[in-house]
Formats: C-alpha cells, structure tokens, sequence
C-alpha cells in the first residue's frame, strides 16, 4: 500500500561505492543501482517474436569461434539475401540480432571477420568511452579517431565490456550522456540540415531527446570515410532515405562492388533511428526508452527496465499506459503492420533478384558499359531503397507507411532496370514513347 | 484610428460586457462555490460533467480532487489561478465561446503535470535519477503517460 | 445564454409533425428535427481542402446542363487520367465530388450521360427508399430491382430528392436503419467470407456498427450484374483489394475495354468503406460518422453534425475527442499520411501511362494477341490497384499503410507487363533467368 511505498520509497538507491568518469565495469555501477544492473544483465535471454527477438540456437564451439549459442542465420533463412549482397562480408554470415550481452563477442566471432575490419567496428559493439579516453590521453575525440585506423584486433584488445553503464550515464548525476563523437557530429549534421546551426547535443538535447538520442549512437546508417575508417553518420541533406542516397551519390561513395553485375552498391544498416523520425510516434515525442525501457515497478520502486529487448515481450508496461487494448490486440496490430510490410518486401526482393538475373545476362550478352552503367544505376538504387526496409529491425513498425513507400520505390527502380536494358533492342516500344 | 487604439476598444468594451455576464454567472450558477475544493464546484457547469464522470471512474477519485491536480500549491498561485480561470470559464460558458472538445490550455497543462510531483515526489526522482542536472523547465511530463489518471478522456 | 441552456435542456425536440414510412421529403422531416435538418442543408457549401473538399467553380448553365457551378475537373488536373481510362465515359467527365445536396444533380447532368446509364445509376444518388417500395408496391427489394432495369432517364422520374432522413432513419424511432438492398446482400456475403452466415444487417448490426454501415451503402465499391443491371458490392470473397479482384476475374467480369491497348479493364469507384475496414480507426471501432458526422453542441444539445463534410474543416469536433494534439498538428499528420500517399500514386501514375506506350507500341508491332494477352493482364491488375487508392477519397487516410501497399504492388504489375512484352524480343535475358 502506499504508507509503505513511501517508507521505502524514501531513498530508491545506496551509494556504496564513489563511481568515477573512468568506472568501466558494469558490475561496480551495479553496487550502487542493483536494480538496473539485474535488469541490465537479463539481455542475455533470448525469446524469438513473429519477426524479431531471437531463436538461441546451440552450437559446438571452435578454437575460432568459442560461442556455443548463436541466433538464427538471416541468409539461410532467406537466400535471396546470398544474391542481394553477392561479393559482400554479409553474404558470408548474417545472423538475426540479439540482446547487448552479446554484442561483443558476435562482432568478434562473425564470419565477416573473414575480410579484414578495422577498429571503427568497436565503436556500437563495446564499452568504449573509457578506452576513447585514454587513448587520446584523456581527449575524447582524439582517442576515438586513433582507434578507428587500428586493425580489428588491435582494437579489441583495448575494450573488455559490451555496451555499459558509463556509456549512457553521467557517472556523478546519471543523467544521460551521448559519449559517441560520431552521433554529436551527425545530429549537428542533421539539426543543420534542418536550419538549426551550431547543435551540441549534450547541452541543447532535452531529456526526452536524449532517451533517444542514447539509442541513436548506434542504431542508425553509417559508412567508415576515407583513409582514417572514420565514423559517419550520412545526414548531411537529412534523414529521410532519399537525402541519404543523396549524400552518397554527391560523395560518390560505395560499400562495395556487386560480385555478379559489377554495380558499386550501398548497405544499409539498422536505421532504426532514422526510419523512427518518419513515424506517428516520433512525431508523438514517444522515445526509443519508452518502448524498450519501460518504466517497470520493482517493490516500492519505479526504474527504467535496463533489460532491453522487443515490447512484443512486454506489452502491458511498453504499451498499454498509452494504449488501453488488451494485449493480444497490441500484438495483433504490430503483427498486421508487420506482415503489410514483409509481403511488400517479398515483391521488392523478388523484382531485385530479376534485375540481378537481367544484368547477368545482359554482361554475358556483352551489353555495352554505358547501357549496363544505367542498370547498375537503377540497381544501386532499388538495392539500398530494399536494404534501408530489410536492415531495419522493426519490419516496419517503427513508421509503417513510410517503410512501405521505401518498398514501393524499391520496386519501381528493380523493374525499371529490368527495362532498361531491354528496351534498347525493341526499337518499337520506345518508339511508342 | 490606429490598429492598436481600435484593439484597444473592442477589448475594453468586449471586457466591461464579459465583467457583466461574469458576474452574472458566477452567481446564478454557483460560480462562487468554484473556490472550494469540492469537485461539485465544477460541475456547476455541465460542461466539466464529462470530466466529473471520469474522475469518479479514476483511480483518483478517492485521493485527489480537481483542485489538486488543476490548482498551483501554494495558496497565491491557487487562488489567481482559480480567479482566472474561473472568470474564462465563467466568460466562455455564458457567451457559449469554447469548443465542443475542450482542450486544456499550456499553463494549465503545466500545472497538472507540475501537480503530479505533490503526491509523487519520491516517484519522480526515482526515474530522473538521483540528482537531475536538467533544468527545473526540462522535468519528465508524467501525464505523456498517465493523462487519463484525473479522469479517462 | 445559461436560463435558455437549463430550459433547453428539458425538452430535446417537439414532435410537431407525425412522420410516417412515406414521409420522403427532408423539409418535413425537418419540422421535427430543426436542428439536424439545418446543418444537412449545409452540406450544398464548397471549400477546398489540401487534397479534399472541392473548388466551387462557376461555369454557364446551359439548356442541358443547368447548373451555374460545378466542382473541378479531375481529368484536366491529371491528363493521365483520361489515358489510364480511355475508351470509358471518365475519360469524358469525371469530377472532384462535393457535398450531398448535390448527388442528384451532379449525376443528372454529368458529361458519362453521353453514354447510356441505367436506372441502378439511383441506388446512390437519390432519396430512393419511397419510390423503390411504390415501384414493387410495398416490396422494397423488387421495385429496386424493376428500377435498376428502367433507362436513366424513366428513373430519374421516380425521384426528387438527394439522398434524405427516410434513407438512414426509422421514421418512428429515428433509429438507423439500410434502406439499400445492394448492401444488406453485401455486407451479408461479407461476412459469409468470414464465416458468420445468415447475416441480417438490420437484425445484427450494432449500433456502431450502423455509424458506419449507412455510408457503407453508397461509398463503396461496385458493378452492375448481367441483364437485370443488378447492383452487386464484389466482396464474396472478402473486401481487400486482392479479394474484389479475384471475385471479377472469376467471374469474368471488365467494366470496359481500353481504347489504345484493347485491355479488359476494371474501373474502382470509391472505395471508401473497403479502405476504412483495412486502417486502424476501424480496428479502433472509430466509425464513418465519428469523424464526418461528429457530436456537435447547438445550445444545450449535443447531436450529430448533419453538416457531413471533410473532417479537416471540422477538426475539434472531428479529432480532438480523441487526439488532443493542436489544430494544425492535426492538420499536418493527416497532410504527411495524404503526400506521401499522393508520391506513391504518382509514380504508380507514370508505371501505368508507360505499360499503355509499350502495349500500343506491341500492337503496332502486331506482336501476337497471345503475347499481349499476357500484358493487357497486367495492365488489368495494375489499373485496377492503382484505381482502387485514386478513386477511393481519403487521398490513403483511411488506411495509410495499406494504400501504399496497394500502390506498390500497382507498380510491380504495370513494371512487369513492360518487362513481359520486351522479354519476347531479348533472348539473353529470359536465358539468364
Ligand atoms: C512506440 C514504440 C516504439 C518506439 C518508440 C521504438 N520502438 Fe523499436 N520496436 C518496437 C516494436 C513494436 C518492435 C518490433 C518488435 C518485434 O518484432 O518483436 C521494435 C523493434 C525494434 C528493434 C528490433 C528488436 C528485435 O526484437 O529484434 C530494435 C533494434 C529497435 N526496435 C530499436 C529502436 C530504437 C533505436 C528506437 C528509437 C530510435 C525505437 N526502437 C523506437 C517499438 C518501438
Ligand atoms: C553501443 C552501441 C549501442 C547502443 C548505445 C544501443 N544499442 Fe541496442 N544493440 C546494439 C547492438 C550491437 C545490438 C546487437 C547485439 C547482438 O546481436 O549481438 C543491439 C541490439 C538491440 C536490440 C535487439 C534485441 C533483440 O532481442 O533482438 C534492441 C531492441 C536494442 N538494441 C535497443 C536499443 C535501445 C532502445 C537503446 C537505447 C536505450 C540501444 N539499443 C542502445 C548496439 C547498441
Ligand atoms: C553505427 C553503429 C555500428 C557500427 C559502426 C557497427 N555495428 Fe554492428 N551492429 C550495430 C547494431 C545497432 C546492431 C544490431 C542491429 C542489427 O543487427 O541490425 C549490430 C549488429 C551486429 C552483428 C550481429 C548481427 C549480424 O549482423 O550478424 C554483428 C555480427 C555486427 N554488428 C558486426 C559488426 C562489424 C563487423 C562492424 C564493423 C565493420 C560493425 N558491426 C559496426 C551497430 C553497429
Ligand atoms: C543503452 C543505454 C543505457 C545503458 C547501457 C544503461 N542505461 Fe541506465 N538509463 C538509460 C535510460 C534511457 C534511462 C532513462 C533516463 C531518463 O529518462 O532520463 C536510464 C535510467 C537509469 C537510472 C535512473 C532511474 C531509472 O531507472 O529510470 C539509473 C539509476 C540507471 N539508468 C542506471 C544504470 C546502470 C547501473 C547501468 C549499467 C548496469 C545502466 N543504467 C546502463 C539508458 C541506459
Ligand atoms: C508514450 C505514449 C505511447 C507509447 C508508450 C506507445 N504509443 Fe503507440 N501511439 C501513441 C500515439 C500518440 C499515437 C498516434 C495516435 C494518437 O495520437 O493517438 C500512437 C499510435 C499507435 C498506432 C497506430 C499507428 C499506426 O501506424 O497504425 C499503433 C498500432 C500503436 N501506436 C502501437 C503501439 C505499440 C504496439 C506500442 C508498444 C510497443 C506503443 N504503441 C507504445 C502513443 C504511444
Ligand atoms: C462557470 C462554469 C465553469 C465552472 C464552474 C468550471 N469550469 Fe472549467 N471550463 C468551463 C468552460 C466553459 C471551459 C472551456 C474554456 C475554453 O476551452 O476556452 C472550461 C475549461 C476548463 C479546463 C481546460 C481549458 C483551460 O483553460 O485549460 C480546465 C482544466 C477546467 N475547465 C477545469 C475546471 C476546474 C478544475 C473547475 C473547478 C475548480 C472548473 N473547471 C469549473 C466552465 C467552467
Ligand atoms: C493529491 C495527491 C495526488 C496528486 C495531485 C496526484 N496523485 Fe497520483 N496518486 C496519489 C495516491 C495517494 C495514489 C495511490 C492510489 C491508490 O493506491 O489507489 C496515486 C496513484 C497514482 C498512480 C497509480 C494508479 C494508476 O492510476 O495507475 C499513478 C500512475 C499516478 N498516481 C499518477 C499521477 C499523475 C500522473 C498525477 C498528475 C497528473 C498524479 N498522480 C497526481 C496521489 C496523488
Ligand atoms: C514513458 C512513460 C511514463 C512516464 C513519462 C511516467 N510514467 Fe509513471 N508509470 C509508467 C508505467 C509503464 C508504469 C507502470 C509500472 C508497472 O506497473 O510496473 C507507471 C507507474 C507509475 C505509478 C504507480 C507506481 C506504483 O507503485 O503503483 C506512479 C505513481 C507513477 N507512475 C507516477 C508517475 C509520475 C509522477 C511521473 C512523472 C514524474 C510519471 N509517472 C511518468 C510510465 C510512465
Ligand atoms: C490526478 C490529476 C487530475 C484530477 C484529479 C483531475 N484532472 Fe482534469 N486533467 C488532468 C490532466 C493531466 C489533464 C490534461 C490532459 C491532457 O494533457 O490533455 C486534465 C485536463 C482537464 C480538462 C481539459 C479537457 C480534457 O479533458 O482534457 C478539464 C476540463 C479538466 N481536466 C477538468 C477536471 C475536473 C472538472 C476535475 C474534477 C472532477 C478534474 N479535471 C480532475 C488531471 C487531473
Ligand atoms: C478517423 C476519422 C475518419 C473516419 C473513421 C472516416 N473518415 Fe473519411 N475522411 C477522413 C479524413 C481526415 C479525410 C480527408 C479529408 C480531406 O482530404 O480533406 C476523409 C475523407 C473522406 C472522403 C472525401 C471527403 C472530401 O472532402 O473529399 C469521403 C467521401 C469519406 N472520407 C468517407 C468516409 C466513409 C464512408 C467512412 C467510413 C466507411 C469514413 N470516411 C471514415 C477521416 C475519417
Ligand atoms: C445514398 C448514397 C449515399 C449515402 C447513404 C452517403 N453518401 Fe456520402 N456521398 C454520396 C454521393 C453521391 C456523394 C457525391 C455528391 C456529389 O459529388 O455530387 C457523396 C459525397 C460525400 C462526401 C464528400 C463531401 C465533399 O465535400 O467532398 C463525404 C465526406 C461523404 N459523402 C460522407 C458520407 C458519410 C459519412 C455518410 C454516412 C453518414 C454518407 N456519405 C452517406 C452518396 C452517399
Ligand atoms: C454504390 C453507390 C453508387 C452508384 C451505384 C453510383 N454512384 Fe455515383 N457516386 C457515388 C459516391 C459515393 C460518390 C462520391 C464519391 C466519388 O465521387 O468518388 C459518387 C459520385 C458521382 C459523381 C460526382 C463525381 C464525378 O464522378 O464526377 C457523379 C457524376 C456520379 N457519381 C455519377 C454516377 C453515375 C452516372 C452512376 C451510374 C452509372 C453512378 N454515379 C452510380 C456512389 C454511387
Ligand atoms: C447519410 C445518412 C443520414 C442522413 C441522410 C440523415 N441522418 Fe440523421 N443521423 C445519421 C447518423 C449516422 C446519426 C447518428 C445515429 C446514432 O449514433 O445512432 C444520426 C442521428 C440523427 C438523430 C439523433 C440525434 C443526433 O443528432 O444524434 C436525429 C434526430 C436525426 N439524425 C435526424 C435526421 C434528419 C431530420 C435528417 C434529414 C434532414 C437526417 N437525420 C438525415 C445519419 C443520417
Ligand atoms: C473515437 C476516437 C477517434 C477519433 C474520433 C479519431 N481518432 Fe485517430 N486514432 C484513434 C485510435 C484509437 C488510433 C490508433 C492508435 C491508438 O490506439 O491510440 C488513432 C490513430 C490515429 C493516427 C495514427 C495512425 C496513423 O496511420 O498514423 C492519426 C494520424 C489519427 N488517428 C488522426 C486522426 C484524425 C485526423 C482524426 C479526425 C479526422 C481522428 N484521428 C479521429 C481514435 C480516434
Ligand atoms: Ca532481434
Ligand atoms: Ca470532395
């Protein structure tokens, strides 16, 4: 009852140990705030959803790759994906994601590993704020630009935890903290693409930004620029699919080149962020931690659940203080969304692995440079559009009509390719034009 | 005449009538009883009976009253508070001049969201953390969540 | 003023006249119901929304067509429109509909007249419920089917009004009441389609239900069957897109054969109703007259706003019930949801206009009435898809995400029909399929 809530309520947390702004290990943050540490080490758990969460999925270790479970493979349970990124590490191995315990050692054990990586991979995958540091002899920035030019192993040997405490939090207030260089560099980017000049995060988010701006650090696009392998986040012209494909376009980059029809291509990667910002509920002012971290009552206690993982696994405090529907309708609807937005994908898919076949043949036919240059254009374009939707994990929930706009346009650019390269020996059909 | 001058009388006059009904109303329906503390008081004017129905469903009913929730603490602030927007009430009501769907205005918005930290203090700086280094203006809005809790909209 | 509020509030309505089941005249009807009959005779004002309402734009009356204001040409703001229907009377007239008091007129004198109409042309656009039960003396169901078979023009006799009280209510309760046989056997196969049988509309609905079921019985879907010009709603099958096309191609069914590609051809009408079940209103039990018939105060009464408009003029009432974000925040969630909508349907727009080109340019060629029966089949769905989002009136709101998916897979079909008329001519690339 409430007398006792508040007798206990009095203090909510202990300060048994004098946290620093170099306390690294979780476990010590955890002295003090046990109730989030508890939480915090529950990741571990893996529960598979109708599109998300995970299948744990036990393996026998190797000297190579000691994890004796991992999630499901995302290319053998779709092929199509194998052809999508032909001549590409994601070809090789590309799992289903899972919670932050594991974010370490999947980034160190997956197959992609097989190409060489460089130490900017760390920067979303582990604790790196205290390693930032101290390689740039207490400067931040500086760290973080060394440790991205190390090899992938070098690297690793700087980091011990996933994802921690002082990654987030302010060590003395806990208020939250974007420690991410690349993040305070993109959402200036971006703010000035918005008219908004001179953006510092740490000092001009609000707190309810800032719940999802934690997020931001790493589920988002990203490329590595130049010699340096530095950290970018392509919002420069905005952060809609188009103003990314954009920047690219102007930069002239590309991630990699396609084994099969030659075309320099673009992987999207986890936009979460960025599809989120075109959705009813960003447009709410409802954050990432709203939905992920749900405030959750523990005895007289009232925290932000640090077991980060699908709502779908906990509807009631995820959903229903806004949504008054019962659970199994919340889950319906996130499932219908869902699905809408996996069948568009199917035909997306489908259209792309046809322009692929076309190209194909239209190189063995021995199509001239300049008419296969337009196709691989169009495929460029239909492949990031399609990956934009299929790398981001919400299958579209985060902005369901949005995602399925991207999925349309995906379409348009596969089949026009497809044309493209056959319109030029029916001189009839362009006459017709 | 210059804009400002015009402006200038349309509102004297409009405020010397409202002044009238005003006070009008404030005796004929009760207004007076709109500085207690009884929820009655507010439901002088069917228009607030919608929120009166909630808050007898809410989780609420039994600990907190209109007032506590739509009246600053301290006892200034309450009552030119309530002066005022009892007038407006008092002036939109009997002019008929307010929407069908009332929508609550930003200061009293942010009195409500203020008035959820009289009662839940400890609540409140359990999930703002132990120290809050944001300023007092950039607090957590508890009723993004928990609108319906007065009263179920 | 308040003394009027509190004695107003006594007596909701004085019953001045007795209304009977041939009381077809709304003005009677109103002498009961002042308040009601009023704001129905709003509905003749014209104000244009971003993508609704409608221009009233003055033209002079002629011996033929009287009226001195119509609403604006949708064929001129959209060539592409008289292409994608060419051959069928909307490439003649089609116009931006407008309020109900003027469905009589504007179907009397709409240029489609050019070609024969028969008397079914009035299930939805006249007070028809009085003459329907005259016409089978007292037989609601067989005079509607007597009245469909008469020319236009002997129909148009048998009426007065636009649609009136009598077609929604129950003259002695006020109840709402389907006067459309069309939707009692509609909605009947609707719900077979979902395994409720023997469904009795006027038996089982619910009274929400009924908020939305009395639009339902004109914004909808349709197609005249056989000799008889039955009204038939095609949902046998369900109401989804795919399901209303595979109901016409079983049954064989066009509505018209394209004048450039020699394509059997389906023209949607207004979907309204189909679109809604598919959107997150209708799973929130949010029905028709919620939004555009919204509970509105008039002294000490609260009724429902007879004025049936857009809800973007009427937003308070409308929305505020039960979003309560400001106005214009409103305005532009609706505005977001109807241009990302209106992009998608562009393209889809342009997909379309090219399958036309390539088709004309193939029959030109006299490539095979084989190989282009293949391609007049995709530029049957394609047209079909694209014109169920087009013709429905929402510009997507009712159901953002499904809109889009629909115009998707419009793109896929009109794209693919391209592809299957060039494939013939490029040996190397069906080799590389
Ligand atoms: C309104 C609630 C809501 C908000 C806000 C939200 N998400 Fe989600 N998120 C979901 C739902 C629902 C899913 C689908 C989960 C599933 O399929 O099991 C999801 C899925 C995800 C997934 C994949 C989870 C899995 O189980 O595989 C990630 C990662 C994710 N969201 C990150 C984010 C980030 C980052 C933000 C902020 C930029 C965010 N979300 C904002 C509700 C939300
Ligand atoms: C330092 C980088 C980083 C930050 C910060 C971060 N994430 Fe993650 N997140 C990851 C990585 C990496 C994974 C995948 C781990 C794996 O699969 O091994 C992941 C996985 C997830 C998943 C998938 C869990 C599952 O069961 O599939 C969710 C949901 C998620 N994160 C949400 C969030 C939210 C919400 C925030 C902010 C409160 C956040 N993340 C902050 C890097 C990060
Ligand atoms: C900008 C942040 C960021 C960077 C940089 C980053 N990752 Fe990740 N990574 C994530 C997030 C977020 C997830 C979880 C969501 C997902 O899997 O889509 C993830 C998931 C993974 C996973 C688990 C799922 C899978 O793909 O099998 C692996 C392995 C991985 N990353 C490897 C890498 C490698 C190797 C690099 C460097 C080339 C890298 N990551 C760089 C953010 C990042
Ligand atoms: C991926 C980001 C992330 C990580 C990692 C993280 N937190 Fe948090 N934490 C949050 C967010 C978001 C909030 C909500 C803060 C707010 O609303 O201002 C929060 C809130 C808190 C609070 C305030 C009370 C509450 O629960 O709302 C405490 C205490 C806290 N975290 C402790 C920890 C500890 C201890 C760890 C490590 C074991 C940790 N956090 C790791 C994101 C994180
Ligand atoms: C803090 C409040 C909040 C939380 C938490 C929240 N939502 Fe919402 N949700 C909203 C708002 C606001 C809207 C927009 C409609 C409105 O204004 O009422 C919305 C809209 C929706 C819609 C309709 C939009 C569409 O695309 O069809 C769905 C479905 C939905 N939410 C599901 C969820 C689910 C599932 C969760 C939990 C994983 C969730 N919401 C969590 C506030 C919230
Ligand atoms: C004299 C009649 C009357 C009385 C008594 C009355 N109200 Fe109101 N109230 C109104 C009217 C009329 C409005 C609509 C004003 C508008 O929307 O501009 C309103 C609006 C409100 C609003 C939202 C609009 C705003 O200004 O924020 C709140 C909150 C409110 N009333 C609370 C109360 C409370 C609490 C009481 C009792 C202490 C009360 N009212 C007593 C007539 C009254
Ligand atoms: C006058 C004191 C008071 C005020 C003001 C007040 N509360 Fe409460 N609240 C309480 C008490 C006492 C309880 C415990 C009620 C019970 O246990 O039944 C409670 C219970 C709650 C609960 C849990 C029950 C539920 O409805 O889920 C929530 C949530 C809550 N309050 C939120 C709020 C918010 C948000 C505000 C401000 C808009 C607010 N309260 C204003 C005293 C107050
Ligand atoms: C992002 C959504 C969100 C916000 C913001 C929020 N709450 Fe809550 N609140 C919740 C959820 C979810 C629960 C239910 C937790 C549970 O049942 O485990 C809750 C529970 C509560 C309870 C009941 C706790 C108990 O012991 O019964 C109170 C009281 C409360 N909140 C008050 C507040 C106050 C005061 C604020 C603002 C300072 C606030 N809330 C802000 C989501 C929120
Ligand atoms: C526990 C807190 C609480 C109590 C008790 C409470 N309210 Fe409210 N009320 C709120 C909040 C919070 C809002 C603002 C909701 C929003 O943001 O839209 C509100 C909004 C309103 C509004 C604006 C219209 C609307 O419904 O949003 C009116 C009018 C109102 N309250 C009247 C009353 C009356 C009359 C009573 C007593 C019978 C009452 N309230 C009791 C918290 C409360
Ligand atoms: C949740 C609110 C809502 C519901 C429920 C709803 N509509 Fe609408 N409707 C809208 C909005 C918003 C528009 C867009 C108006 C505009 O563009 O100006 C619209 C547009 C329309 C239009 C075109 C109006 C114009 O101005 O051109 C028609 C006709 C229509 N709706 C009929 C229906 C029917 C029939 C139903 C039920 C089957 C229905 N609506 C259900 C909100 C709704
Ligand atoms: C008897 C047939 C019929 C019924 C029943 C009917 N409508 Fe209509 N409605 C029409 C016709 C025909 C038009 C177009 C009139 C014109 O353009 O001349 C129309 C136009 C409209 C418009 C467009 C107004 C504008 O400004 O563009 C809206 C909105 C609308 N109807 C909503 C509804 C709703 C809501 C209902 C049920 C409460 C309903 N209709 C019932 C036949 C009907
Ligand atoms: C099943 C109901 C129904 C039938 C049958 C029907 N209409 Fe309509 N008609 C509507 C509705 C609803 C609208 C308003 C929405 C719209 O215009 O899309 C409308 C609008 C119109 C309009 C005004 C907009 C425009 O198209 O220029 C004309 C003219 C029209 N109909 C003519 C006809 C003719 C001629 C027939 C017979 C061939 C006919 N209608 C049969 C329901 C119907
Ligand atoms: C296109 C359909 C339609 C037409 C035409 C129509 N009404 Fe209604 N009417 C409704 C709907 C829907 C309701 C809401 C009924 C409910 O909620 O049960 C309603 C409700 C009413 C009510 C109940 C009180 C209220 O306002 O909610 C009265 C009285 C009424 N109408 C009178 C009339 C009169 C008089 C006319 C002719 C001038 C008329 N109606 C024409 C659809 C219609
Ligand atoms: C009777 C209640 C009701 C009315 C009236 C209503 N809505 Fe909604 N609206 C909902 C519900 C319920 C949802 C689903 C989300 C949720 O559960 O909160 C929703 C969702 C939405 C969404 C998010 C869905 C999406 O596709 O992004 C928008 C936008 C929206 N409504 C706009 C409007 C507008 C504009 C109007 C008025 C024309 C309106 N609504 C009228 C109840 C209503
Ligand atoms: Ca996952
Ligand atoms: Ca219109």
């Amino acid at each position: 009852n409430i007398l006792e809530h508040k007798q206990e309520a009095k203090n909510p947390f202990f300060r048994v140990v004098e946290l620093t702004d170099d306390t690294e290990d979780p476990a010590v943050w955890g002295k003090n705030f046990p109730l989030q540490y508890d939480a915090y080490l529950k990741t571990v758990d893996q529960v598979r959803t109708k599109f998300g969460g995970s299948d744990a999925l036990p393996r026998t270790p190797t000297q190579a790759d000691p994890r004796s479970i991992v999630a499901q493979s995302k290319i053998e349970e779709d092929p199509r994906l194998k052809k999508m990124w032909s001549g590409y590490a994601f070809a090789i191995d590309f799992r289903e994601e899972r919670g932050h315990a594991f974010m370490l050692d999947d980034q160190t054990f997956t197959g992609r590993q097989a190409k060489p990586q460089p130490g900017t991979c760390m920067n979303c995958h582990a604790s790196t704020y205290v390693a930032n540091k101290k390689a740039g002899d207490g400067d931040l920035v500086k760290g973080w630009e060394q440790i991205n030019q190390l090899p992938y192993a070098e690297a690793r040997k700087l980091v011990q935890h996933p994802v921690g405490c002082i990654d987030c939090h302010d060590s003395q207030t806990m208020a939250l903290r974007i420690t991410r260089p690349a993040f305070m560099e993109g959402i200036a980017a971006l703010k000035a693409s918005q008219g908004v000049t001179n953006y510092v995060v740490n000092k001009d988010a609000t707190r309810q930004e800032m719940r999802s701006y934690v997020c931001a650090q790493c589920h988002v696009e990203y490329y590595f620029m130049g010699q340096e392998k530095k950290l970018v986040f392509p919002w420069a012209k905005g952060d809609k699919v188009e103003n990314i494909l954009a920047y690219y376009d102007e930069i002239g980059h590309k991630d990699w080149t396609h084994a099969d029809t030659g075309a320099p291509l673009l992987k999207a990667q986890h936009p979460e962020f960025e599809l989120w910002t075109q959705g009813i509920h960003a447009r709410s002012g409802v954050a990432c931690a709203d939905c992920h971290m749900p405030y959750t009552r523990v005895g007289a206690h009232k925290i932000s659940d640090h077991h980060i993982r699908s709502p779908m696994l906990n509807i009631n405090k995820a959903c229903q203080t806004c949504h008054h529907w019962p659970e199994e309708e919340l889950k319906t609807r996130v499932e219908t969304i869902q699905s809408r937005t996996h069948s568009l994908r199917n035909l997306a898919m489908d259209a792309l692995m046809d322009l692929i076949d076309d190209l194909k043949g239209a190189k063995a036919a021995g199509v001239s440079t300049n008419e296969l240059a337009k196709a691989q254009d169009f495929q460029r374009k239909a492949q990031f559009y399609l990956d934009f939707v299929e790398a981001e994990n919400s299958t579209g929930f985060h902005a369901p009509q949005e995602a399925v706009r991207i999925l349309g346009e995906s379409i348009d650019f596969s089949r026009k390719g497809q044309n493209s390269l056959r319109a030029v020996s029916r001189p009839i059909a362009t006459a017709a034009k | 005449m210059k804009r400002s001058t015009i402006a200038g009388v349309v509102l004297g006059s409009v405020l010397g009538l409202a002044l009238g009904v005003g006070a009008y109303t404030f005796i004929y329906a009760k207004g007076a009883s709109y500085l207690t503390n009884d929820p009655k008081a507010c439901v002088n004017c069917h228009v607030m009976q919608e929120q009166y129905d909630g808050w007898i469903k809410s989780s609420h009913r039994s600990v907190a009253t209109c007032n506590d929730c739509h009246a600053p603490a301290d006892f200034v602030g309450k009552y030119s508070t309530k002066a005022q927007n009892g007038f407006w009430h008092s002036f939109y009501f009997t002019t008929g001049k307010y929407p069908d769907n009332i929508q609550i205005n930003e200061r009293n918005r942010k009195i409500a969201n203020e008035a959820c930290r009289k009662c839940h203090a400890e609540i409140a700086e359990m999930i703002e953390g132990p120290a809050n280094k944001h300023s007092a203006a950039d607090t957590t809005s508890c009723i993004r969540c928990h609108r319906n809790v007065g009263h179920l909209h």
